[in-house]
């Protein structure tokens, strides 16, 4: 007698992961970022649904502010800001790069599967059993301020190297007016 | 555990990883590769937190978090870079960067 | 004695070291005197220890010895800078500083005035020392050393006059010549070290015996390997062609010099080594063969030569072809003796000529001579007695000697009768080309060169070249006297203690010997008489009716020819395509054409750096998948 | 003490010939050759109190370098390395004598880098460690390097490429056979080496000491350097940089390779022989001066090989003084080519001819070290040649009747290079005015041909003074007592 | 419920990485307020003092630990290896400022570029002590997006741009890559730190864990641009400013080495003939595809560039060899390849500055003497790259080798020769073009001297010292790096 509730996770995460999957490809195979950008938030969204279904409620919370509230819009922003230009996928280049890429995330796919199944006939879905509190944001911020003190420290010195980054790069003036700055120097 | 194993859900992961790969593998244009990119990074998070669930260990889920900051850390370089190249306009294909070959 | 054979070694080293280093500074005549004067000393040094050594017992006299110091080493292997004073060495030590201090004397006129006086001086003084090593080393390797360093002189001495294309070619093959004697002569004595594990005279002759057997290959081996040397430095057949051509050689002084000291040293060496030589009598008898054909052939070629030089040149090998009867047939005082009147005519036939040719302002060829007897009296008159002394007309020194080694020769069954047979022919062969020489040269009536280019000078050269002439004269005229067989033996007795001879001939066969020789040398003058004496045709009609064998002869017998035939041209030939075909493309393009597959390679791994990036992402991933791959399968 | 001067003198006059300003060739090269001078004068002070009685290291230093691998500064000297080492003094003072009377450009650098090839040449002979012997055999090839690169013909960049490629490729296998042989006995230290049985590591140093020398077949760089170089590098690099090779035999591989030298010993002298006759009848045929030389010299080389691998007491002490003869030689010729082609700007000898007339003290110079050369006998060429002949005589009579034979062709092949140069009509690039040596050279050349005189008097002078008198045994217990 | 634990933090260990944060933070920040004639010197002044400071606090730790531990929760490692490479680390970052400091035409004055400089040898810094895969991929990431960035840094001119893209592309690719394998590893035994690894890993269970440490292999032998994984090294080398070149290809490969030394004994000792045998092949690949490469290359900074792919081959033939001598021998080998590299780039960015134009090979004509020192050093450098003394190189490729030859792989020292021969011919090429080809004197228009700049002579002087004296105080030297290989425990 299948538990109603589980069927419901089935079901739900048939159609999370099916979404993932036509939006992953969608995202690689649009001809226009900015409808690559819109389909890597649907990606991402039915990313947090899966995160939610393993019981990371945390992650799939930041998942959706941080990328698809955040990161995506960026992108967007700048999709925007050079007016998105098409480029046919898989066109252009040498012929050994469309075919040599598709073998090559094949077998990297198929192998790592391979890998997975061979060690799923071990105790791979034997899963441990879970606290209510796994996942949670305050089983999280335990973690980051106690083990992973560290992890966050260094990921925010990363995003403040980023922005440093970001504004030398954005921030450039076109070569054509520095020219005469720099032969000064 | 309900619903599919962790198997199907690595299973998941590792066919988005490779979609990501080919993305960046076949797409000429940079603001796309950043995009496969950035799903690539996500296939990654997503095997963490599967086996974060598996072992009922917290630090995946810190790993995948910190993965998340990290990628948008990259997205933002990637995207003042590409913003730079416009400003020289330089057309946005990277089959076009080949000044620096041989 | 020790201290007079030393210095006897060493003037002329000294000499030659001050002439080298004084240059310029010294005056050219002065250099001539200099070298002169050091062959005087090594005379007289020469001299005293002839006198300390007939002081002694006879059975006392072998084994003197001193050495300076060791020369070289390897483990116990020892060669000290020895001299060894015995009769044998004394005997030479006579010859060579004496026959050689009267060519140095005659040389100082004869090169009076040449640019490079000194430098001549220089190279006949070297030449003395390096004989002089020969002659007095008390080992083996030292009489290598003075006979290679003979072998340079010789060469020094032949190119003198560098500029001649000719001079320069038969200064080289001289020495090559000798050069591979000097070889087989090393080889010799490599056997000698491993099996006998020494070289000076006492321990060779001592152990040698023992350590080679008698008969044995081994024995053989070694006398071959000194005959070798031998037959290369007295130029007998086969390795004489080198003599003839040194003739080309600019001075009949540097001809003579070796004609009569160094291509005798050959004789001097089986004498030495006859103990060798003893344990390998098949070898000693090929020394007397080779001796022999030396005699015919070289009699036979001296007929038809034109250069006076040359025609004595032959004389000389043929006349060395004797004393290797000898030695080979182990009359060493016979040999020896014949040496030394042979030095004496010789030398003095060669000055005779250098006064005609310095006379002839150089001129050295015979056809267009003639008459001469007239214009230069005294150069007839001793010419003529070294011809007879040659021709071995009694009572002049040759006939002595000679007949002495013929005599020895009569005693030896089959192959002694051969070779007499051989050497008697030589005689009537003798009688034949040396008159025909000096009829052409002396007798008739002067031709158009000779009275346009004689230049008479007051006594027919300087008083520095006519007095040697006038002593060797003498020497020729009563040098045999010093033995006569059957009567007395003053060489054989004299040398008895270090190289008794093995045979003494009766004297009822000596004289029968004497007499048939004297009597073909007679047939040989009065043919040479018949024909060159007097107007007539018979060299010609001879040459009408035997081309063949007058181009022959011409053509030396064409040893040149075969020689040019089965070493030189080959060796040229392997050496030039070893250039072509080995060196060039295997050794030195080698590593171009690797370097270009390389870069070729190399072009092709920089091609892949397309500068696509997604290539490089490619890469990445289809290394990811192959190891991948890898790690699965291996786990 | 006294060793590590040998090693550091010529050194710390090269950094100084670097550092300082230099405006003449003269000032610089005067400055390098007191240097090479006084390198000279402590060789001979190390010589006036060496004991040649034993066989066994003198003058030896040591200093921990890095402890792990047993790798120590360990420096001495034997008697037979003492001779190699007065050898290379005397060469580079000639060498360096003849640069300065030459004149060359930017002579700081260049006499800096003579005398640092000096430093590294006597670091190799003196050296007891095998990695410090190595650093110093690699130290060679820099100097090298430049200087034919920089100073030398117009070929020179293939030629120096050649070289490189060539040594490094056989001293870089050297290096491996160097660790597999040092971690196998757990110790760099060459006195200590003991012995190995393993073909590889022996065939790693025998290659790399056959390129060096150079040995048939390993010989392709040689005509092109020898050719391309300035003379007097040329000297250097024949007379005493390729005994070195031969002085890695003699020191390493004999004496710790006794069943490999045993067993390819045959291979050996096949090659060496080959070469013997392979490099005399191309110094027959070589079309200019120093191609005759350089073939002679892989001629020689191979020979020493031979007396080498006679691996008896005469054999042994043969090569060892035909290495010094050779050295002296070879830096004679090719002195003496410098200075022939400086007077008529080739080296070809059809081009030559007929210098001896008007130039006696140019005529007497080359004509006596080519008798020298040809190994006449009662030189000292002629008895190091007998020694070796003599010692390979009992291995095999075939071997010695080849290196007789090979003594007729150096006889042929040098007599062709002096008529070529100096008799016969006058060259066509012989010029009239061309002078003969000035009086530095002949002082530069006469030295070197002093010493073989000297030696031909007295070759004993270095046969009783090496191995301690017994070569053979020396060897087989490896110079410890 | 759990307590909150507050994790031991260990300050001391910390305090290179945050002598050089707070360098960064000072040289961000400061100039804002200072004159613009007085912010470069300030920026660079304060960078190296920072440097120094990072150095000596690393080498003082050094002297004070005699072994490791885990400190924050084991996220980092406090031993002596990490201190040894956090030295060098900080010696090389030094050296690029003195190479950087009058680079032209960058930034007025801001001190955003020693900002970078100093976060990424500070990621770095972090990065050699990583002892989980977590911190492992963080300063990966860290130090990899300030150098993503110094790349592009000279907005001007489009191959750095091109070269900042290029790697960010294909290096976040690799970190991709890496992510995964780390998840891979997490997987298969449910820790995240190297000895929890190692522990977990002891199960004959292993495709997971072996997937992921093929993973991990590919993204560290992506960093130390070891082939195939090098492609965008010749690239990035050629398009990044030279003094970005310099510090880069001196420090990633520092960095990147001693972390995959550390990952893989401390982690894998499990998988030792994995990783052995595969880092060997990946040795050989890079020794023969660099090498090949780099013989037709034209501009120096390219071949430089292939030189350090075939160089990771000699660097990572240690590390195959996991033997305690091949820990040695890499980090020994560290020390005057570092050196050597910012030198010789520091050469090439002088000559570019004389010539303001790219240097190509023959571009170096007569430069040896016109420019004696330089040409000196670059000499000695290009000699040294063979592994000809008295370059410390020479004594690396010794070691190398050595460790190859005693763990009985004989033919793996054979490659590294065969490899050595080959690159005679291009290292010789600059030497040749320097001293030997005909110096037709192409200088920059205002022809003369260049402009004195002491600051890159103080570094190529340095460079130098470093790399002689490496050669002859190898005793010490290596003494060092056997203490901080001693704790680690090599599979062989």
């Amino acid at each position: 007698m299948p538990d109603v509730g589980n069927i419901l996770v089935w079901v739900v995460w048939i159609i999370a992961a099916t979404a993932l999957f036509s939006s992953g490809i969608a995202v690689i195979l649009f001809q226009n970022p900015f409808y690559s950008a819109l389909a890597l938030i649907l990606n991402l969204a039915s990313l947090a649904v899966l995160y939610l279904l393993l019981a990371a409620e945390f992650v799939a919370a930041a998942q959706v502010l941080v990328y698809a509230g955040a990161v995506v819009v960026m992108f967007l922003f700048v999709i925007a800001y050079l007016g998105g230009r098409a480029d046919a996928p898989l066109a252009g280049g040498p012929t050994f790069q469309v075919v040599g890429a598709i073998v090559a995330a094949g077998a990297i796919g198929v192998e790592v599967v391979v890998a997975i199944a061979l060690k799923a006939g071990d105790r791979l879905n034997d899963t441990d059993e879970i606290g209510a509190r796994f996942g949670s944001p305050a089983e999280i911020g335990r973690l980051f301020l106690s083990n992973h003190l560290l992890a966050f420290e260094v990921t925010s010195i990363i995003l403040l190297v980023a922005a440093v980054g970001g504004v030398i790069l954005g921030s450039a003036v076109p070569s054509d007016h520095r020219a005469e700055g720099s032969a000064e120097q | 555990m309900m619903g599919p194993g962790i198997a199907a859900y690595l299973i998941v992961s590792v066919i988005l990883f490779a979609t990501g790969a080919l993305g960046v593998l076949i797409r000429r244009s940079p603001l796309i590769i950043l995009l496969a990119l950035e799903i690539m990074l996500n296939a990654g998070n997503l095997a963490l937190i599967a086996f974060s669930r598996r072992f009922a260990d917290g630090d995946g889920q810190i790993f995948a978090l910190t993965v998340m900051v990290v990628a948008a850390s990259e997205a933002v370089v990637g995207l003042g870079l590409i913003v730079a190249m416009s400003r020289k306009h330089v057309e946005l294909d990277v089959d076009k960067l080949r000044t620096l070959r041989g | 004695m020790d201290v007079a054979a030393w210095i006897c070694l060493a003037s002329p080293a000294v000499a030659v070291v001050l002439i080298a280093l004084a240059g310029d500074r010294m005056p050219r005549f002065a250099a001539g005197v200099l070298a002169a004067l050091a062959a005087l000393v090594s005379f007289i040094a020469s001299v005293i220890c002839l006198i300390v050594l007939l002081g002694e017992e006879p059975e006392g006299r072998a084994g003197h010895g001193s050495t300076l110091w060791t020369w070289l080493s390897a483990g116990d292997f020892r060669i000290g800078l020895d001299v060894v004073v015995d009769p044998l060495s004394v005997f030479m030590m006579l010859v060579v500083s004496g026959v050689g201090f009267l060519i140095l004397s005659y040389a100082v006129g004869y090169m009076r005035g040449d640019v490079e006086e000194r430098r001549y001086h220089a190279y006949k003084a070297l030449f003395l020392f390096s004989m002089l090593l020969l002659v007095q080393s008390g080992n083996l390797l030292l009489l290598l050393a003075g006979w290679g360093m003979v072998g340079l002189s010789s060469y020094l001495l032949i190119n003198f006059w560098h500029q001649r294309e000719t001079a320069v070619a038969a200064g080289k093959k001289a020495f090559i010549m000798n050069a591979v004697g000097d070889a087989t002569f090393a080889l010799a004595l490599f056997i000698l070290t491993q099996h006998v594990g020494a070289l000076d005279f006492a321990t060779v002759f001592d152990r040698a015996p023992e350590a080679l057997g008698d008969g044995t290959t081994l024995s053989a081996l070694v006398a071959l390997g000194l005959l070798g040397g031998a037959v290369a430095k007295s130029a007998q057949i086969p390795l004489h062609t080198w003599l003839p051509d040194a003739m080309e050689g600019p001075t009949p002084v540097s001809a003579l010099i070796h004609a009569a000291t160094m291509v005798t040293a050959g004789v001097y060496l089986i004498a030495r080594t006859h103990t060798l030589f003893e344990l390998a009598p098949d070898i000693q008898h090929l020394a007397a063969i080779l001796g022999g054909v030396t005699i015919v052939v070289a009699g036979l070629i001296a007929l038809v030569q034109t250069d006076i030089k040359r025609v004595i040149a032959y004389s000389t090998m043929s006349q060395i072809g004797y004393m290797f009867v000898g030695v080979g047939l182990g009359a060493y005082g016979a040999g020896l003796f014949h040496l030394m009147t042979h030095a004496f005519f010789k030398a003095l036939l060669f000055m005779a000529a250098g006064i005609v040719i310095h006379a002839l302002a150089g001129e050295q060829d015979i056809r267009k001579m003639g008459g001469l007897g007239r214009a230069l009296p005294w150069t007839y008159r001793f010419f003529l007695v070294g011809a007879l002394a040659l021709a071995a007309i009694p009572p002049f020194a040759g006939f002595f000697s000679k007949d002495a080694i013929l005599a020895s020769a009569a005693n030896e069954g089959t192959l002694g009768w051969s070779l007499w047979g051989a050497g008697a022919f030589g005689a009537f062969l003798t009688g034949l080309y040396t008159f025909r020489l000096l009829f052409i040269v002396f007798r008739g009536e002067p031709s158009g060169f000779v009275r346009e280019h004689l230049h008479r000078e007051q006594f027919e050269g300087p008083f520095a070249m006519a007095w040697p002439v006038a002593v060797l004269a003498v020497l020729s005229v009563i040098g045999g006297l010093l033995q006569i067989p059957g009567v007395w033996h003053a060489v054989d007795d004299w040398i008895h203690p270090v190289a008794g001879s093995i045979e003494e001939a009766p004297g009822s066969t000596a004289l029968l010997s004497a007499l048939a020789a004297l009597g073909l040398s007679l047939v040989g003058i009065w043919l040479a008489w018949s024909f060159y004496g007097r107007p007539g045709y018979g060299p010609a009609r001879a040459r009408r009716r035997w081309p063949w064998a007058a181009t022959a002869l011409e053509r030396k017998l064409y040893f040149d020819d075969a020689y040019d035939v089965v070493f030189y041209t080959p060796s040229t030939r392997l050496a030039t395509g070893l250039e072509r075909f080995v060196e060039r493309p295997l050794f030195l393009r080698s590593l171009t054409g690797l370097g270009g597959a390389v870069r070729l390679l190399a072009g092709r791994v920089a091609a892949a750096q397309t500068g696509l990036v997604r290539s490089y992402a490619l890469a990445l991933a289809t290394g990811l998948a192959v190891i991948t791959i890898v790690f699965l399968a291996v786990t | 003490m006294i060793t590590t001067a040998l090693i550091v003198l010529p050194f710390a006059g090269a950094l100084l010939l670097w550092i300082l300003p230099w405006r003449t060739s003269t000032a610089a090269g005067g400055l390098a050759l007191l240097v090479a001078l006084g390198e000279l004068a402590l060789w001979v002070g190390t010589v006036v109190n060496f004991d040649f009685g034993v066989s066994e290291l003198q003058y030896d230093a040591e200093r921990a370098w890095f402890s792990d691998l047993g790798v120590s500064y360990k420096v001495g000297l034997y008697d037979f390395s003492l001779w190699l080492v007065g050898l290379t003094a005397l060469v580079a003072v000639a060498s360096i004598g003849y640069g300065m009377w030459a004149g060359r450009a930017r002579p700081g650098a260049y006499f800096g880098l003579l005398l640092f090839l000096t430093g590294a040449t006597v670091g190799v002979f003196t050296a007891q460690d095998l990695l410090l012997f190595y650093v110093f055999f690699e130290a060679m090839l820099i100097p090298l390097y430049v200087l034919i690169g920089v100073w030398g013909g117009a070929g020179r960049t293939g030629a120096t490429i050649k070289f490189i490629v060539y040594t490094m490729g056989g001293s870089l296998l050297m290096l491996v056979a160097i660790i597999a042989f040092g971690l196998d006995r757990g110790s760099f230290d060459m006195t200590e080496l003991g012995t190995s049985d393993s073909t590889w590591i022996f065939l790693g140093f025998v290659i790399a000491f056959a390129v060096k020398a150079p040995l048939w077949p390993f010989h392709g760089w040689l005509p092109d350097a020898y050719r391309e170089a300035p003379a007097e590098v040329s000297a250097l690099l024949s007379g005493v940089v390729s005994k070195t090779a031969a002085y890695g035999l003699l020191r390493i591989v004999l004496p710790s390779f006794p069943e490999q030298v045993a067993d390819w010993r045959t291979v050996v002298l096949v090659l060496a022989s080959i070469g013997l006759v392979y490099g005399s009848l191309l110094a027959f045929r070589a079309p200019d001066v120093r191609g005759v030389i350089a073939y002679s010299s892989l001629a020689q080389m191979c020979l020493i090989v031979i007396g080498l691998f006679a691996f008896n007491d005469s054999g042994l002490n043969g090569a060892l003084l035909q290495m010094v003869n050779h050295g002296l030689i070879s830096a004679s010729l090719f002195l003496l080519a410098g200075t022939v082609e400086r007077r008529t700007a080739t080296g070809d000898l059809h081009l030559l001819g007929g210098m001896a007339r008007g130039r006696p003290v140019l005529a007497t110079l080359f004509i006596v070290v080519g008798v020298v050369a040809l190994a006449v006998p009662g030189s000292t060429a002629f008895a190091g040649e007998f020694l070796v002949l003599n010692g390979i005589f009992p291995v095999g009579w075939g071997w010695a009747v080849v290196g007789a034979a090979a003594m007729v062709l150096a006889a042929m092949y040098v007599l062709r290079l002096v008529s070529a140069v100096l008799h016969r009509d006058v060259g066509t690039m012989v010029p009239d005015a061309a002078l003969d040596l000035r009086p530095g050279e002949t002082s530069l050349v006469g030295m070197l041909v002093i010493a073989l005189l000297a030696l031909s008097f007295w070759p004993a002078g270095i046969t009783d003074h090496v191995f301690g008198g017994q070569p053979e045994q020396a060897v087989t217990t490896r110079f410890s007592e | 419920m759990e307590t909150f634990v507050k994790p031991d933090i260990d300050w001391a260990a910390l305090s290179p990485v945050l002598v050089l944060l707070g360098g960064a933070a000072l040289t961000m920040l400061v100039p804002l307020f200072l004159p613009v004639g007085v912010r470069r010197g300030f920026s660079a002044f304060v960078a190296a003092a920072a440097l120094i400071g990072a150095g000596v606090a690393a080498a003082i730790l050094f002297a004070h630990d005699d072994s490791g531990r885990g400190i924050v929760a084991d996220a980092l490692r406090r031993d002596r290896l990490a201190e040894l490479a956090q030295v060098i680390l900080a010696g090389s970052g030094l050296l690029a400022i003195g190479v950087s400091y009058r680079e032209p035409g960058r930034r007025e004055g801001i001190g955003d570029y020693y900002t970078l400089l100093l976060s990424a040898v500070g990621g770095m810094c972090f990065f050699v002590s990583a002892n989980s895969l977590m911190t492992l991929f963080l300063g990966l990431e860290w130090f990899s997006i300030s150098l993503y960035i110094m790349c592009a840094i000279a907005v001007d001119r489009l191959g750095s741009l091109e070269a900042g893209l290029k790697y960010l592309i294909v290096g976040s690719f690799g970190s991709a890559i890496l992510l995964f394998g780390s998840a891979l590893v997490y997987g298969a035994t449910g820790e995240i730190g190297f000895e929890a690894i190692e522990r977990a890993a002891a199960g004959d269970d292993r495709f997971l864990l072996v997937t992921g440490l093929a993973m991990l292999l590919v993204g560290l032998a992506f960093k130390v641009s070891a082939a195939p994984f090098h492609m965008w090294t010749p690239d990035v080398y050629q398009g990044a400013p030279t003094p970005v070149t310099a510090f880069m290809s001196a420090a990633t490969k520092v960095a990147g080495l001693v972390l995959t030394l550390r990952l893989l004994t401390t982690a894998f000792g499990s998988q030792e003939e994995l990783w052995t045998l595969s880092l060997a092949v990946i040795a050989c690949i890079s020794l023969a595809w660099g090498n090949l490469a780099a013989l037709v290359q034209t501009d120096v900074k390219r071949l430089l560039a292939y030189s350090s792919v075939s160089h990771a081959g000699f660097l990572l033939i240690p590390i195959a060899v996991g033997t305690p001598l091949g820990g040695r021998a890499l980090l020994y080998y560290l020390m005057p390849y570092a050196a050597m590299n910012v030198g010789s780039f520091a050469i090439v960015a002088a000559r570019e500055r004389e010539l303001a134009r790219p240097v190509t090979v023959s571009d170096l004509s007569g430069m040896g003497w016109e420019r004696p020192f330089h040409g000196i050093a670059m000499a000695i450098f290009m000699f040294g790259f063979i592994g000809l003394p008295p370059a410390g190189l020479f004594l690396g490729k010794f070691y190398a080798f050595s460790a190859a030859v005693e763990r009985g792989w004989t033919w793996l020292a054979i490659v590294g020769v065969v490899a050595t021969v080959v690159s005679i011919y291009y290292y010789l090429g600059v030497v040749r073009a320097m001293y030997v080809s005909p110096g037709e004197l192409r200088l920059a228009p205002a022809g003369g001297s260049p402009p004195r700049d002491p600051a890159l002579t103080t570094a190529v002087a340095a460079s130098l010292a470093v790399t002689v004296g490496t050669f002859f105080a190898a005793g010490p030297l290596i003494d060092l790096a056997r203490d901080g290989v001693e704790f680690l425990r090599f599979p062989f």
